[in-house]
């Protein structure tokens, strides 16, 4: 693969990241968020498998592929089949309304940019440049958590998170040694899946609950 | 001590400290407590509430003791004689050692009757 | 101070001024009665009257209230044993009566106060109300006077630079200019309140009052009799001649015997006579003209003695 | 082969757990398999003093001192833990264990989440260990929503989401330190182990490690509980279980601050130690304010034990932020103390949680005149906890104000003690109405049920857990060799 | 030598507390104070040993105390006060072994009693920094953990708990931070080297860490305003702790200034000292005050432990004052009044406890308003009582006299320095003196006048007899020691005089002592309390048989003189209330008391009064005005606090997010 093509390749599959992330933020229905999910996840997918490519790292590709097993299969069929019946519901009333939060995101970005500029110049590489991108969709993953009230939204912004900051961790270092990564991804599904175990189990105790009805523990 | 009196005894009596009669230079003096007297001065028919009293109080008195009754209530109930709210004369509840008569008594015969007493 | 004394003058020294004050205790108090009497216009009892009364009382039969304990019989004797006390040690004749070395300013105002307390518990001891309110009035004000009168002690004593007895009488003999120094006046003055009020005489406290709502220190005698309440009496006429002595000789120091023999004795023994006098008149004129103080005046009385004696030490500090 | 042996002991004793489904004797089991953890920590701390750092599985596993001082940590506390654990299957409904499949399932959790955590201090690599400190985050979140009530759920859900994006970020963080490790020469597949990270720390990019610590304290220290990041903390410590409880801030707090005392190393040496002191002590520092403000109105007890876990933390991390080895080997020293009083504290109040059916502080009344064993026990817990004699914690913390004066901290150490002061009075107060007061009449029926005192063998454990937390406050033989080995290990 | 009977003493009283854990029921009592007594009579004798030989019994290791030593060194001025603990806690220990009251036969205890004891004997022995925080806040949790012996069924004991728990941390914070201020700027924990080194510390260290010093070890002592716990605490702990804890602990905290202060720092400017003086100036004025008009017998006696802490402050505030201005042999001077006076207080206060222990055992109340006629009912127990009454208002022939006369004279021979802080100090520091001597005086009258004498108030009393005779000899000991000080006190002085040489730059210019007699060196001032106790007893003597011989009846037992009224009964009698009115009013501006009058009217008319019921109650202007309303506070701050955490995941998430951005912003 070329220089510029790489780089072209890699800009797109970053960017579709972060796009994916404010759509995510713009969306109201589940059905439709699970599916950019998994288009988020893909596009990780992609950028592993670009940096790999261009690498030459088998086991970059390794991971590329357990990547987007895990985020761009396992992860949406799971919250699919999770969110069941509850799947056609919407987020009807975020705290933060969507044009607020998109608004956020962007004040978000700008704020990723700025930050992450110290870090892209010190990667040094073309792909370095990126990382931004990848701070950009962690910390708009961070907003979702805080702005929406579904738990299968908070789902996603964790997902949102660990997407970015796996994204950051591509372009900087070009992943982690296998093992660990495998162990990372593992993680992460486990993570999901228990939060989606509890989230079920909440419907089933106590019916459809906005998270903000979760107040009965304080001081 | 009044034991029930109309109070005349009691003015004669004080009258013997002013300085018309000056009783004090006889040492006569009146004390606070019967614990500190030498005699008790009664006056008045005895009440039937104040007899309990009136024996209370000569027993506090230490011995030698005299019972001085200060005019004709004391000595015998004078003009209260046989009322209802009387219990007697003096000399019925406690021993009289001395009687004063007068309807209120002079204060000399008091001073006097006293010197005698105390023998000065 | 141990100058030319010998045991024998000093112990004789110390026995005659035990006399005194026993027989010169009721003849002080004689002496104000008729003082009082003579400015009432009446004739009033002789002098000697109080010693009568004395030999009277020991003659008659001794009283104690059926609950109390021995603290009722035994705190006569020890205000009169404190009151001898401080009459055996204290230069009241001369300055260096037997263990007059020990005869500290201090210590003779805590024994006299050893014996006020003794007679609080007397009085307390007898369980009845007059005794309660008797010895809760006197120990307050005690109390209050106590301060007045131990830093008026210090004004006396700075310039001594102690605080025994001997030591200041002979010093300010010494130096009779420091006699009109301002702490001094100022000293006295509290001084005299104190005395006046731990005495138990007007406008403190009316010793011949009848009523016992009003009494001080009257009340806290109330059930004694006999020998018993001869002893109080007793006790009550010396601490006011040693009061008054010491006051004396704090101030006035002249015709104290400094040195032994019959002579200067002789001397110091009229001198003390003519100050007490002199004391005992201006006191009993005093009480002939004003009126009691109400009790809740008083703490401002000795508070202002207080602030006197204070003024006194600063004064001491200033005027060196 | 030893440290292989460490880790693998604990699953054994879930293994047995789970082959036993929950019956008493594999409970058993899991406990010896825990005491058999903590014996081989103690073995493998003497070899450690002895001979030098241990390693094992072809170098992923490593034991220095201050490892195999954590194992010890983790094998005490989990020992305690899974001992009182074995009586939770008999008591049904409070801690929701219905059937032997779920206690069996309790059980193989418990023994997972302490082999996750041996697996997080023995982790020669940074990636290991946080892909273990993950772990435990999942295991314990079935944990904490284990009797599935609402309020369990809620805890669960609020740990796992908060957690995650903590620890998330702590990955960020670790990221960034591989990434100035990839720079620095470091071989990537090592890069991240410590000794490598230590060897290279020197020509870490300044800026960029600067950013890192900041992501790991703000990560890690979600998982230690310290503010702004600390939220879950109450909410998950009071409604999980109490062995939960107990492990979860008996151990697991201090696992994650056992990462951030290992990338505090790595900074000191790259960015000379004036960063991380700094970051420490405002965290530190806020952890206390904000504990001893919440603690003041605490209204339930095992939150108030949440709370006091922050305040220890804050604590900690103000020792870590002195930084030298005396402050080091005091933190080590109130990492142990606290782990095993509060475990005892939290086993305690499950006890009570159980015998009085409630909670809240003004539920519970005259618990020393009503039931002298437990009450007696949660007071003396509370008074090591509140850092009196003869507990460790007492040392300990007088240690580490010592160190903050010593390198200048000593207006943080004034502001520490403050902030003590108020958790103290706060404490005490709440104490006294649940401790003392006549026992008064029985309570009524429904409220409680049968409540015989707990049997020894449950007293035991507990009495033993404070009478060591009082031993290694006043005898200094037996720890302070590894301690000073320890803190040797972080602090130059 | 003295190092090996050091560690026994330590041991023994480890076995005090193991045998209080673990003996069986029956012999637990008897083995723990046993084993008490024999940790005390060691103490004892390293402390004598200690202030005879002067050479130090020092104990050093390492084993103990992780991350850093445990050490001990006791010099001469600690062993005095390890003397007066052992005798206090032999004699409290005595007590224990009759005293049945307040649940102290617990296991819980006996195991702690001993260790609170074995605490207070080793503290003043403790030498370097950690040691001695260790041993003070065993101390202090050992303490509190007794005062709470009878929680259950008094609701005050918890009150007090809290109280005293919360004030005692105050004053730990400020301890620690102070020594280890000092400890880690001059580089060593040990106070040897310290004192060494403290001399080149910069002021305001020094002066801070003194400060802290005063705050912490002023709360232990219960020095006023940081005084609140001590009146509460002191009164609900069982007797024999409360004897300690007046009699023994608060010592402590006058140890301790004179340590950090005179030890540690070897002196300093004379605001440190005037600031000792007032604290003791403010203690004494407002702890014998409320002692005047408590109606209880144990906070009576626990305002008087503040008062006399207050006269033993002055002292060492003038002793510091003169030290600073040069006159040595004057510092000296105060510094063994206060000394001796902290003795005297030990051995008064002891008695005091104990016996007011024994009253409280026999009728049931320490309330002198429920109380009366003891005396007689008493007939030892009461008079153990009374000497300790007299001799803590400073009467002669008494040991509290001597002590508070050589604070009188070094203040007297103070003045005429010429220096101003001296000119202001020390006549206000008479003027305290004696006031509070006069109340002093004032509040054991009544003490002793309410409660022991005259008619018993209530049924209890009136069935009151004398306790076992464990507590009498007990508490009697100590009596004996008010009245053998009080007529010789050369037996104690040479010691003391010892002890306050060990403080360095202090030295007298000869001996204090002639003979029997106290005689101040240099200066003519000298006091016979010998002479004065055999001539009361020789005049007494004679009066008595005076009156013996002129009596011509034998004595008659009548009724009190009631005004011949029927119903002459208790009810008529002065209660400690109206005994302390007249003080009340006088001193109405500071006590602020509150007064509650009940007026019920009889069914058949409104116009007639039933009964009228007057309460009096006083509350600590202290706690009134400044500790509760901080408690008031804190918890409006707790109420705040806790709405910031409402239960959203929400906002906790955007707490992070929030950190997240600044750690971003700020570090990137």
């Amino acid at each position: 693969m070329s220089g510029s093509s790489y780089f072209s390749v890699l800009t797109l599959a970053a960017g579709t990241v972060l796009v994916c992330a404010v759509a995510i933020l713009w969306l109201a229905s589940i059905r439709a968020v699970i599916s950019m999910v998994a288009v988020q996840g893909a596009s990780l997918g992609l950028v592993a498998v670009v940096l790999g490519v261009h690498l030459h790292d088998a086991g970059l590709l390794a991971a590329a592929a357990v990547v987007v097993v895990v985020k761009a299969v396992v992860i949406p069929v799971l919250l699919g089949r999770a969110s069941g019946s509850d799947s056609g519901s919407r987020e009807s009333r975020p705290l933060v309304n969507v044009p607020a939060s998109l608004v956020a995101s962007a004040a978000l970005i700008v704020l990723a940019f700025v930050t992450g500029r110290g870090v892209a110049h010190f990667v040094g590489t073309r792909a370095g440049a990126l990382v931004p991108i990848g701070i950009a969709t962690m910390l708009i993953g961070f907003f979702v958590l805080v702005a929406r009230r579904r738990p299968t939204f908070q789902i996603v912004g964790l997902l949102m998170v660990d997407n970015g900051i796996a994204l950051t961790a591509f372009l900087c270092t070009a992943g982690f040694p296998f093992l660990i990564e495998l162990g990372v991804s593992f993680d992460v599904l486990l993570g999901v899946v228990v939060l989606m175990v509890l989230s079920q189990r909440l419907r089933l105790e106590f019916g459809d609950v906005d998270l903000d009805e979760l107040q009965e523990l304080h001081d | 001590m009044d034991a029930g009196s109309c109070n005349g005894c009691e003015i004669e009596i004080a009258s013997i400290f002013s300085p018309t009669y000056d009783a004090e230079r006889f040492g006569i003096r009146l004390e606070a407590s019967p614990r500190h007297c030498d005699g008790l001065l009664v006056t008045g028919p005895v009440t039937r509430n104040m007899a309990a009293p009136l024996r209370k109080t000569f027993d506090a008195v230490p011995q030698p003791r005299v019972v001085v009754a200060v005019g004709d209530c004391a000595r015998d109930c004078g003009v209260f004689r046989g009322a209802y709210g009387v219990e007697g004369a003096v000399s019925d509840v406690v021993p009289v050692d001395l009687e004063i008569p007068g309807c209120p008594p002079d204060p000399a015969a008091i001073v006097r009757a006293l010197r005698g007493l105390a023998g000065t | 101070m141990s100058t030319g004394w010998s045991i024998t003058s000093m112990s004789a020294i110390s026995l005659l001024q035990v006399v005194l004050v026993i027989v010169g205790g009721p003849l002080l108090l004689g002496f104000m009665r008729k003082v009082r009497c003579r400015m009432e216009g009446r004739v009033g009892p002789p002098v000697h009257q109080p010693l009568l009364d004395l030999r009277k009382m020991a003659g008659r039969e001794r009283t104690r209230p059926e609950h109390a304990s021995w603290v009722f019989p035994l705190a006569p004797v020890v205000l009169v044993a404190t009151t001898l006390v401080v009459a055996a040690v204290a230069p009241l004749l001369a300055t260096d009566p037997a263990f007059g070395w020990s005869a500290d300013l201090f210590a003779v105002v805590f024994l006299l106060l050893l014996g006020s307390v003794s007679l609080a518990l007397g009085a307390l001891d007898t369980g009845t109300a007059f005794g309660g309110m008797g010895a809760s009035r006197a120990m307050t004000i005690g109390a209050l006077a106590e301060p007045a009168l131990l830093v008026a002690i210090l004004a006396l004593s700075v310039p001594a630079h102690s605080s025994n007895l001997p030591t200041i009488i002979i010093r300010s003999l010494a130096h009779p200019a420091w006699l009109a120094t301002p702490e001094r006046v100022l000293a006295l003055v509290a001084f005299v309140i104190v005395i006046v009020a731990e005495s138990g005489r007007l406008p403190v406290d009316n010793p011949s009052t009848h009523l016992e709502l009003t009494m001080i220190h009257e009340a806290m005698m109330l059930e004694y009799a006999g020998p018993d309440l001869a002893l109080v009496k007793l006790a009550e006429s010396m601490r006011l001649v040693v009061l008054f002595t010491l006051l004396a000789d704090l101030f006035v120091p002249w015709g104290i015997a400094t040195s032994p023999g019959p002579w200067h004795l002789a001397v110091a023994l009229a001198s003390t006579a003519g100050k007490l006098v002199v004391l005992g008149a201006a006191l009993a004129v005093f009480e002939v003209t004003v009126a009691k103080l109400r009790l809740f005046r008083v703490p401002e009385l000795l508070a202002g003695a207080f602030v006197l004696a204070t003024l006194a030490v600063l004064s001491t500090l200033v005027v060196p | 082969m030893l440290l292989m042996t460490i880790l693998v002991l604990p699953l054994l004793g879930g293994t047995a757990v789970a082959l036993g489904r929950g019956r008493t004797w594999s409970a058993w089991a899991a406990v010896a398999s825990n005491g058999g953890a903590l014996a081989l920590g103690i073995i493998a701390a003497v070899r450690v003093l002895r001979e030098g750092p241990l390693s094992g599985a072809r170098g992923t596993l490593r034991a220095d001192a201050l490892s195999v001082f954590m194992v010890i940590v983790i094998g005490a506390i989990s020992l305690l833990a899974s001992w009182l654990g074995v009586r939770t299957p008999a008591r049904a409904p409070e801690d929701g264990h219905r059937n032997p499949e779920r206690s069996a399932v309790y059980g193989v959790l418990v023994q997972a989440f302490v082999g996750f955590m041996i697996l997080a201090v023995l982790a020669a690599n940074v990636g290991v260990l946080w892909v273990a400190v993950e772990a435990t985050t999942i295991v314990t979140a079935f944990l904490v929503g284990f009797r599935r009530t609402r309020g369990s759920l809620e805890a669960s859900w609020k740990y796992i989401v908060i957690c995650s994006v903590g620890i998330a970020l702590a990955f960020l963080g670790t990221v960034f330190v591989y990434l100035a490790a990839l720079h620095a020469g470091g071989h990537s597949a090592h890069a991240l182990d410590w000794t490598s990270l230590m060897a290279h720390a020197r020509h870490f990019d300044p800026s960029l490690m600067r950013l890192a610590f900041g992501l790991l304290v703000l990560g890690y220290g979600t998982k230690v509980g310290l503010a702004p990041m600390h939220t879950w903390l109450p909410d998950a410590h009071s409604q999980a279980p109490a062995p939960v409880s107990a492990l979860m801030s008996g151990v697991l707090l201090t696992v994650a601050f056992y990462a951030i005392l290992r990338f505090k190393a790595v900074t000191d040496v790259a960015l000379g130690p004036g960063f991380a002191r700094t970051l420490l002590v405002i965290v530190g520092l806020l952890s206390l304010a904000l504990a001893a403000s919440l603690l003041i109105a605490q209204r339930d007890y095992k939150r108030m034990l949440a709370y006091s876990s922050i305040e220890h933390m804050g604590l900690i991390a103000l020792g870590a932020a002195a930084g030298i080895r005396l402050a080091i080997a005091a933190v080590l020293l109130h990492i142990l103390g606290h782990g095993l009083a509060k475990s005892v504290l939290f086993l305690t109040s499950g006890e009570i949680l159980t015998a009085e059916g409630t909670s809240r502080i003004d539920g519970v009344r005259s618990l020393v005149a009503r039931r002298p064993a437990l009450g007696g026990l949660f007071g003396v817990g509370l008074v090591a906890l509140l850092g009196l004699p003869p507990f460790s914690l007492f040392t300990s913390e007088l240690v580490m104000v010592r160190a903050e004066f010593e390198v200048g901290l000593g207006w943080a150490a004034v502001l520490a003690m403050v902030a003590m002061v108020v958790v103290f009075i706060a404490v005490v107060g709440h104490a006294r109405h649940m401790l003392l007061g006549p026992a008064g009449p029985p309570r009524p029926a429904g409220s409680s049920g049968v409540t015989a005192p707990p049997p020894r063998w449950v007293a035991a454990p507990l009495i033993g857990g404070l009478v060591v937390c009082g031993f290694i406050g006043v005898f200094a033989w037996p720890l302070s060799g590894l301690l000073t080995a320890a803190a040797r290990v972080v602090a130059t | 030598m003295t190092a090996a009977l050091l560690v026994a003493t330590a041991l023994m009283g480890l076995a005090g507390t193991a045998a209080g854990a673990i003996a069986p029921v029956r012999f637990r009592i008897a083995l723990s104070s046993a084993l008490t007594i024999a940790a005390c009579a060691l103490g004892f004798v390293v402390g004598a040993e200690v202030l005879h030989s002067g050479h130090a019994a020092v104990v050093h290791t390492t084993t103990l105390m992780p991350l850093a030593s445990f050490s001990l060194a006791l010099d001469r001025f600690g062993a005095l006060f390890v003397v007066i603990t052992a005798v206090v806690g032999i004699c409290a220990m005595i007590f224990r072994f009759g005293y049945d009251g307040q649940g102290l036969a617990s296991r819980t205890a006996s195991s702690i009693l001993p260790l609170f004891v074995t605490s207070l004997l080793l503290v003043p022995a403790a030498s370097n920094v950690t040691t001695f925080l260790f041993l003070w806040e065993l101390m202090a949790i050992t303490s509190l953990l007794l005062v709470l012996t009878d929680h259950a069924r008094r609701s005050e004991v918890q009150v007090a708990g809290q109280w005293y728990a919360v004030m005692t941390q105050l004053g730990a914070a400020a301890l620690i931070l102070g020594l280890v201020l000092l400890a880690t700027r001059s580089g060593s924990q040990s106070f040897a080297v310290i004192a060494v080194r403290s001399a080149h510390l910069p002021a305001w260290v020094r002066s801070t860490a003194f400060v802290l010093a005063v705050v912490g070890f002023g709360s232990k002592a219960g020095a006023v305003p940081l005084h609140v716990w001590l009146p509460r605490a002191h009164p609900e702990a069982p007797g024999p702790v409360s004897a300690l804890m007046s009699a023994a602990m608060v010592n402590l905290g006058v140890y301790g200034i004179v340590r950090v202060g005179m030890g540690l720092l070897s002196g300093g400017p004379a605001w440190w000292w005037l600031l000792v003086m007032g604290l003791g100036a403010l203690s004494a004025m407002f702890g014998s005050l409320h002692s005047a008009t408590s109606k209880d017998l144990k906070r009576l006696l626990a305002y008087s432990t503040t008062d006399n802490v207050g006269l033993m402050l002055l002292g060492v505030g003038a002793s510091g004052l003169f030290a600073d201005t040069g006159h040595r042999a004057l510092a000296l001077l105060a510094l063994v009044a206060a000394l001796l006076h902290v003795v005297f207080h030990a051995v008064f206060k002891g008695s005091l406890f104990l016996s007011a222990s024994s009253v409280h055992q026999a009728a049931g109340s320490t309330d002198l308003d429920q109380l009366g006629g003891l005396l007689r009912r008493m007939p030892v127990s009461g008079p153990i009582f009374l000497v300790g009454g007299l001799a803590i208002a400073a009467l002669p022939p008494f040991c509290g006299f001597v002590s508070e006369w050589l604070l009188l004279q070094s203040m007297l021979h103070g003045l005429p320095s010429g220096d101003v802080a001296i000119a202001v100090a020390m006549p206000i520091g008479v003027g305290v003196l004696a006031l509070t001597g006069g109340l002093t005086a004032f509040t054991f009258t009544k003490a002793i006048g309410i409660g022991l004498l005259g008619l018993p108030r209530t049924q209890d009393a009136e069935r009151a007899g004398e306790v076992g005779r464990p507590m009498w000899i007990g508490a009697g000991l100590l009596a004996v020691l008010c009245l053998v000080f009080g007529v010789a006190p050369f037996l104690v002085i040479p010691s003391v005089v010892d002890a306050a040489g060990a403080v360095p730059g202090l030295h007298l210019a000869g001996a204090l002592t002639r003979g029997w007699n106290v005689a101040l060196p240099g200066v003519p001032g000298m006091l016979a309390p010998g002479l004065v106790a055999i001539g009361l007893v020789g005049f007494g003597g004679l009066v008595a048989l005076g009156r013996h011989l002129v009596q011509q009846r034998p004595v008659r037992l009548t009724e009190a003189w009631g005004c011949g009224r029927e119903l002459q009964t208790a009810r008529m009698e002065y209660t400690a209330t109206s005994f302390g009115e007249p003080l009340t009013r006088v001193f109405e501006d500071v006590l602020s008391p509150a007064r509650d009058v009940d007026v019920s009217h009889l069914a058949e008319s409104r116009y007639y009064t039933e009964a009228a019921v007057i309460h009096t109650t006083i509350d600590d202007a202290f706690e009134r005005r400044v500790y509760r309303p901080a408690d008031r506070m804190l918890v409006r701050w707790g109420a705040v606090a806790r709405r910031v955490p409402n239960g959203s995941v929400h906002r906790y998430l955007a707490f992070g997010l929030v950190a997240l951005i600044v750690v971003l912003v700020v570090l990137a």
